[in-house]
């Protein structure tokens, strides 16, 4: 574990390099939506495996439960009844982090090292060090993280960096019944992908393909989706997803730029005053006022 | 501090107050708020207890400050409303800065640029509160789009930066200024002080002109 | 180049101020991240099977201790076994939280009886139990058995005490009820291979 | 299963019909996905709603509840019309070519031989023409008028395309898209598998339903070839061991059978069992039965069995009728019963028509529920409001209930849907004071047995002399009992070839069934079982997973029942010279000498296939029944009759018989089935993926996926109703009344039926009165009190309701 820690390509809110040299596999799950039957088997494995307890809730008219991403709920299935030119589809989509080779809630996130990207791609919460301002939120493309309201810290899919450091799937993966989620290098997923979307067109789906967002630099969770051109059409899944601009300017160059202003400011002032000296009553002003 | 013919009284106790509880609460906001602008900052949080004590803190502080800024607006709020006289003294400030006051229109009790200074702290008190709220986390974040939060964080960045701006800029003049903090702490001036910087109101104070 | 006394100073300024952007950043001292501990690094592994549906999902149960005298196993982790053929490390949303199913708070912990018209459980002991079981089983039985039909064929058989037996018990355990019951004459037997 | 379930993966087509495998079997249904992924193959869904399989599947055909047999049928004559079957199949392995006996007509919706009265046939005409050499008569040709392949023919001629989609409201070219995707396979290289379950087996006609799919399959040359099969995806862990081990009513382990009250004598008895080859050459195995019978009789009678006392034919309770669960509690409803037990199984909220259900179980004298949960039955009388309104003082009912272990904490083997045996070992100690069913069983018993020594009283022969001899009687060992029901021999066992040669000494364990003897030196507690623990061990523990053949029968894991054979009839695997229909999919073949390949061969190993002994060994004809004698209760050719509450009222085939006529149906019963008119919808009941039965609404994981009760109606139905999504729903039918959320879905869509729209409506079972999920009511309010004519299994698949907005 010790050497895990040093794998590390970026920690938040720190601007020197991580130690880094090591170069260890980069990791991706796959999730192929095609296979995926809803059974929810994965929002039960990380649960357990994660020993959090979402709350026992009410049926919302759907089949999705728990109705959303929670801070014990780090995945959730969500199911779309769509009408496609080939009749009714049920779309579902297992919704969770992405583990973005450039994440949002990274670059959003104020607290030095609570959020770390490790250098097999996982992106991690470091809950020790989360302060619970929820810039994170804030900042994912993905609306991932939640904010737990027992401790206020922010929890998501950790694509379960415990099991992946010694070397197993995460406990989704292992447990998917069908097969829709697998795990493997990176190279691996997309090579597994390409054999996927071959068997889809095949069958039809002329459209099919690989979901690996290149607006956040690719993913290290993708979906192999019949539809590949229609994404929303998978509950909302953003079809060209990036850090949002405002993000950027806010997280981006501004801050050091404003923070050099400051001091620029306040090396004027002293250099005015250098320059200047005091502004003071004049002597003639004085004198009338001493007699 | 007993009434002494020599000096005028510039800031009653009460507005006395007020400002420095701004004063405070801006400087607890500054420094808090900055353990989120940039890594650089995040020092600070020792100051308050860590970083999560920082992140629930902050907003608070901004409510007091809020409360109180109010109470600041509507005292000054008649005195600062800017006169063409004042926008003459603006357009001299810079000769102001390089210590030439010749050709300066007399400034009331307040000159040109404290009113500006006023209204602009303002236009940023409602910026940072408005979006203030919505980036609270723990109670409102969620009531809002993700879109609107992100604008919010922007807001409230900027206007931090600008208002701690104006603030350095504040100080940095009161300091400038010889006399003028004494003005701020105990509420009594010079009749010296007060033709030099306030002609105005020295006139309005005195009733004299010399 | 001329350098006048307040140029010097914006020279100074920009200095500072550019070498401040420079060292801008937290320092890294604290470790820098860990993953979590991975729990199952020396727990005790059991074979299992699924106790749902048929298929039969090969398990394997973790529990807590590595089965020394002093320590009591509790299972606290349950996931595929990946040598089997059928599942091959998979489980299926109720496999997946099968310890829950274990620590159910609805464990049935002691033998517990309700009297007539009572509206409350009141625990006894097994001793007590098996002997209030066997006593009304053997009063129904004594009062009921059927060694003769009508037509005067030997039918051996107890038609007022009925036996319904389970879906997810052993073979064993299914074998030793079957053994038991047939032999005490019941007829009115079934388990739950239709509903 | 005739298969298993990883060679789900060796099929080009799949069928998941009368079930939803991907809801209820999701890691069994990896298999399918396997097949479409690495085998290219089809995946069709036939169901009233579009399920989670079908959100998977190629094509999805919608059907209305309850008309499987018509869809079927409309298969069968789709098949026989355009002639795609396997004719070769069909010629050598199946009765095709039998001739029926003269006086078996159908007319008017009934078979020959009909009591209306009585409500059941007598089917004596429902035979073969014997020959003077007693054996039936065949005609090879398959054109003689009187041979089933031109009966059943003629029989499903009238299930067109047309008449399939005014039943079932099929669309017309969907049925024939599947149809067309079924007869891909009737070619000797392509295998279609049928994949069902309790949405066959739940409605009146469930038996003669997967009776069809067997039709259906024979015809096509897919029964014991690798990837085919008709395949019951059983539902509890071990519902097929208990079921082979015999816990029902008419039954002892190994699917023998009890005797009925007229059978007096042994021999009797013994000869209507060996059932003798209707052709010549035939195997016939059941002529082995007395072995087995007796080999059972030793194992639990010891010394006591001997060849003078007909090894106790007469200690075995004899039958006046099946007492099946829906029997019982007629009976117990009426009084009749004193004492109930219920093990592991929760009957008040299994059985339909739950206010029947507390009414029976109010007039027990004593219940007995052993069970690892607080289940609703042993909490009958608690009263829990608006779900279960019972008042407590009333119940005069004494109630024990009795902890007993889960799986996690006790030693064992269960059997899969596949026929596999698998052992699995102890991982905590259970809870309290909790105890084995073994334990519990025992305690029972020895403590039974103490009085009747010490207080004497009825025929207690069987229960002084059962055998016992466990190391703690008060707690035989999972191991002793495994050793037991496979079997053992009592003197030293002799090769039959060469008598001079032990092959098993006195007190070892028997290799198999086939060293049984019925001369009472051997002993076997359930003969299909045999071969689990032998000499060299506990074949049940292994956990050798290797697969040389690549068909996925991996024959060093665990053990299956019979003989440890992976593929039911592979001999059919092959044509009539023992050369694979598929070379790739070679199950087993004839190597010249003997019978060879990856799987166990379901036929005498030396059998040459120039004998002509037929790969359906437990048949008398040695070949597949298209026509089933007089097996069925209800006819020996599948008819469709209507649920008994259907929404069209009527059966557009043959409006006066329109449900299953041979179906028992209690007096009481009959009046408490609604009317279209009253119920207009047709409502049907299902379990989810995240749930299991009712016993994981006492799991909190489970309860998380899906806490609260709803039913599930279709968008159009909602839109008249003026219900929305998340709205609540009372739903009634003339039994009872339910409260639920409303799923308002496009997965539910209407069906155009007889002229008539039918709406239908989900309702998803697991809410009940107990438990760590939302409380809810037991959908078995609702649900009637009638079953299928064979197993008398209830009809919870097809019922009317009526709903509106709570």
């Amino acid at each position: 574990m010790s050497l895990q820690s040093l794998d590390i390509t970026r920690r938040s809110a720190t601007t020197t390099a991580s130690p880094g040299q090591r170069q260890t596999t980069e990791v991706a799950k796959l999730i192929d939506v095609t296979k995926c039957i809803g059974c929810k088997a994965c929002q039960v494995a990380c649960m357990e495996w994660n020993d959090t307890r979402d709350d026992i809730g009410e049926n919302h008219g759907v089949y999705d439960n728990p109705a959303d991403l929670t801070a014990n709920s780090w995945t959730v299935m969500r199911y779309a009844e769509v009408e496609t030119d080939r009749g009714l589809e049920w779309l579902i989509r297992k919704d969770g982090c992405m583990h973005c080779a450039e994440p949002g809630c990274l670059k959003a996130c104020p607290a030095p090292g609570a959020i770390v990207q490790y250098r097999n791609g996982i992106v991690d919460f470091q809950e020790g060090n989360c302060i619970g301002c929820g810039y994170c939120i804030t900042g994912c493309p993905f609306n991932i993280p939640r904010l737990s309201k027992k401790d206020s810290k922010v929890y998501k899919c950790t694509l379960c960096s415990d099991r992946v450091a010694v070397g197993l799937e995460p406990a989704c993966v292992k447990t998917c019944p069908t097969g829709a989620i697998v795990f493997g290098s990176k190279e691996d997923m997309i090579r597994h992908a390409e054999e996927r979307i071959v068997d889809l067109k095949q069958r039809g789906y002329a459209k099919a393909g690989l979901y690996d967002p290149q607006g956040v630099g690719g993913t290290h969770v993708m979906y192999v989706l019949h539809h590949a051109d229609r994404p929303e059409m998978y509950c909302g899944l953003p079809k060209d997803p990036a850090i949002g601009p405002l993000v950027g300017v806010w997280k981006g160059a501004a801050k050091p730029v404003a923070s050099l202003a400051l001091g620029m400011i306040a090396v004027g002032a002293f250099a005015h005053y250098v320059a200047n000296g005091p502004n003071e009553v004049d002597e003639e002003n004085e004198k009338e006022h001493k007699e | 501090m007993k009434p002494d013919p020599d000096k005028l009284l510039r800031f009653t106790t009460a507005e006395r107050i007020n400002h420095w509880l701004v004063a405070l609460f801006f400087f607890l906001l500054a420094g808090s708020g900055l353990v989120f602008f940039h890594p650089f900052y995040y020092p600070f949080n020792q100051l308050f207890g860590g970083g999560t004590w920082t992140r629930i803190l902050h907003p608070f502080f901004g409510v007091a400050i809020l409360f109180f800024f109010t109470g600041m607006f509507f005292r000054f709020r008649k005195s600062s409303v800017l006169t063409p006289t004042d926008w003459e003294w603006l357009r001299h400030a810079k000769e102001l800065a390089r210590g030439d006051h010749r050709n300066l229109p007399e400034a009331g009790k307040l000159n040109g640029g404290q009113k500006l200074m006023f209204w602009s702290l303002v236009c940023c008190m409602v910026l940072l509160v408005l979006s203030g709220i919505v980036i609270w986390r723990a109670y409102f974040s969620f009531l809002f789009p993700v879109t609107v939060v992100r604008l919010a964080a922007v807001i409230h960045a900027a206007a931090g930066v600008v208002m701690i701006a104006l603030i350095m800029g504040h100080i940095y003049l009161a300091i400038w200024t010889k006399e003028s903090i004494g003005a701020m702490l105990h509420g009594w001036v010079r009749r010296a002080w007060a033709k030099q910087h306030h002609p105005a109101w020295f006139r309005e104070m005195t009733g004299r002109d010399e | 180049m001329n350098v006048t006394r307040r140029r010097f100073l914006k020279i100074c300024a920009t200095g500072l101020g550019s070498s401040s952007v420079v060292a801008l950043g937290f320092p890294v001292t604290k470790a820098q991240a860990e993953v979590r501990a991975f729990k199952l690094a020396r727990s005790s592994e059991t074979r299992n099977t699924c106790p749902y549906c048929s298929v039969s999902c090969g398990l394997i149960m973790h529990s807590l201790g590595d089965r020394a005298k002093n320590a009591e196993s509790s299972i606290f982790h349950i996931e595929g076994d990946p040598d089997h053929p059928v599942n091959r490390g998979t489980l299926c949303p109720k496999g997946a939280g099968l310890v829950d199913f274990i620590h159910s708070p609805n464990r049935l912990k002691y033998p517990e009886y309700r009297a007539a018209g009572s509206d409350r459980w009141q625990r006894i002991s097994w001793d007590e139990a098996f002997a209030r079981v066997a006593r009304w089983m053997k009063d129904d039985r004594d009062r009921n058995f059927l060694a003769k039909n009508a037509a005067g064929a030997t039918v051996n058989r107890w038609l007022t005490t009925g036996f319904l037996a389970a879906s997810a018990s052993s073979n064993e355990a299914g074998y030793l009820t079957h053994k038991v019951i047939r032999n005490l004459g019941v007829l009115a037997f079934d388990n739950q291979a239709r509903v | 299963m005739t298969n298993h379930w990883v060679d789900i993966k060796n099929a080009n087509v799949i069928i998941v019909m009368g079930g939803n495998a991907a809801e209820a079997h999701p890691c069994g249904f990896k298999w399918v996905t396997e097949a479409k992924a690495h085998n290219q193959a089809t995946l069709v869904v036939i169901d009233p709603r579009f399920t989670r399989s079908a959100s998977v599947a190629d094509l999805y055909a919608p059907v209305r509840t309850g008309t499987d047999i018509a869809f079927l049928g409309g298969v069968i004559n789709y098949l026989l019309s355009k002639d795609r079957i396997q004719h070769e199949y069909v010629k050598s392995y199946t009765n095709a070519s039998f001739l029926v006996a003269e006086g078996f007509t159908f007319e008017d919706g009934l078979f020959s031989g009909y009591d209306a009265g009585g409500r059941k046939y007598d089917r004596s005409t429902w035979a073969y023409q014997m020959g003077p050499d007693g054996y039936a008569l065949v005609d090879e040709t398959l054109q003689h008028p009187r041979c089933v392949f031109q009966l059943m023919k003629q029989h499903f001629s009238r299930y067109t395309p047309e008449a399939v989609s005014n039943i079932c409201g099929t669309p017309r070219e969907t049925f024939l898209k599947v149809c067309e995707i079924i007869a891909t396979t009737s070619v000797p290289d392509r295998t279609l598998t049928f994949l069902y379950a309790l949405g066959w087996t739940q409605h009146s006609t469930g038996s003669q339903i997967i009776r069809t799919a067997a039709m259906v399959q024979l015809l096509l040359g897919n029964i014991g070839m690798a990837g085919g099969g008709v395949n019951a995806l059983r539902g509890h862990s071990n519902i097929q061991g208990l079921t082979d081990l015999g816990l029902l009513s008419d039954l002892l382990p190994g699917y023998l059978t009890l005797p009925r009250e007229q059978e007096t004598d042994f021999k009797a008895y013994l000869d209507k069992r060996s059932i003798k080859p209707l052709r010549p050459g035939q195997m016939s195995y059941w002529q082995n039965y007395p072995k087995f019978h007796v080999s059972l009789m030793k194992s639990w009678y010891g010394a006591a069995a001997t060849k003078e006392n007909n090894f106790c034919f007469d200690w075995l309770p004899k039958l006046d009728k099946v007492y099946d669960i829906l029997q019982v509690f007629e009976l117990m409803a009426q009084g009749q019963l004193n004492g109930y037990f219920c093990q592991g199984f929760n009957p008040l909220a299994a059985v339909p028509n739950k206010a029947k259900l507390v009414k029976a179980l109010s007039k027990l004298k004593y219940l007995v529920v052993i069970d690892p949960l607080a289940t609703e039955t042993s909490c009958f009388w608690e009263n829990h409001g608006e779900y279960h309104d019972v008042d407590s003082a009333k119940i005069s009912t004494e109630v024990l209930r009795l902890p007993s272990t889960c799986f996690a904490e006790e030693n064992g083997s269960l059997t899969n849907s596949g026929r596999w045996l698998q052992w699995h070992y102890q991982g905590a100690r259970p809870p309290g004071e909790a105890k084995a069913d073994t334990e519990i069983m025992a305690g029972i018993f020895l403590k039974i047995r103490e009085l009747y020594r010490k207080e004497g009283g009825p025929f207690p022969d069987a229960i002084a002399n059962l055998t016992w001899n466990y190391q703690i009687p008060a707690a035989p060992s999972p191991e002793e009992l495994a050793m037991e029901y496979n079997g053992k021999a009592l003197e030293d066992l002799t090769d039959p070839k060469d008598p001079t040669k032990v092959i098993l000494k006195k007190g070892q364990q028997l290799d198999g069934f086939g060293q049984l003897k019925d001369d009472g030196s051997t002993a076997c507690g359930c003969w299909i079982y045999s071969g689990a623990w032998t000499e060299k061990g506990n074949l049940m523990a292994r956990r050798d997973n290797s697969d040389p053949s690549g068909l996925g029968n991996t024959l060093n894991w665990g053990f299956a029942w019979p003989a440890n054979r992976r593929v039911l009839y592979n001999r059919a695997s092959c044509d009539t010279t023992g050369k694979p229909w598929d070379p790739k999919r070679k199950l087993v073949y004839w190597d010249g000498a003997k019978w060879a390949g990856a799987d166990v061969p379901d036929l005498k190993p030396d059998a040459a296939p120039a004998d002509g002994m037929g790969p359906f060994i437990m048949q008398a004809e040695g070949v597949g029944r298209l026509f089933a004698l007089d097996k069925m209760a209800e006819g020996p050719f599948p008819e469709h009759y209507e649920p008994f509450e259907t929404p069209i009222d009527t059966n557009p085939l043959h409006p006066k018989v329109i449900s299953n006529p041979a179906a028992r149906v209690f007096r009481g019963d009959a009046d408490e089935f609604g009317k279209g008119q009253q119920y207009p919808y047709a409502a049907t009941t299902y379990r989810l993926t995240e749930h299991f039965h009712y016993w994981t609404k006492h799991t909190r994981l489970s309860s998380i996926m899906q806490p609260e009760q709803f039913v599930e109606i279709g968008e159009e139905l909602a839109r008249e109703k003026g219900i929305r999504g998340g709205d609540k729903v009372r739903v009634w039918s003339h039994r009872g009344s339910i409260k639920a959320v409303a799923v308002v879905t496009k997965r539910i869509r209407p069906l155009k039926v007889n002229g008539k729209t039918v709406h239908h409506v989900g309702i998803p079972i697991h809410w009940g009165f107990k438990g760590v999920a939302r409380k809810g009511y037991l959908a078995n309010v609702l649900t009637p009190f009638v079953g299928d004519a064979n197993t008398q299994t209830p009809e919870f698949k097809s019922f009317l309701v009526n709903l509106e907005k709570a």
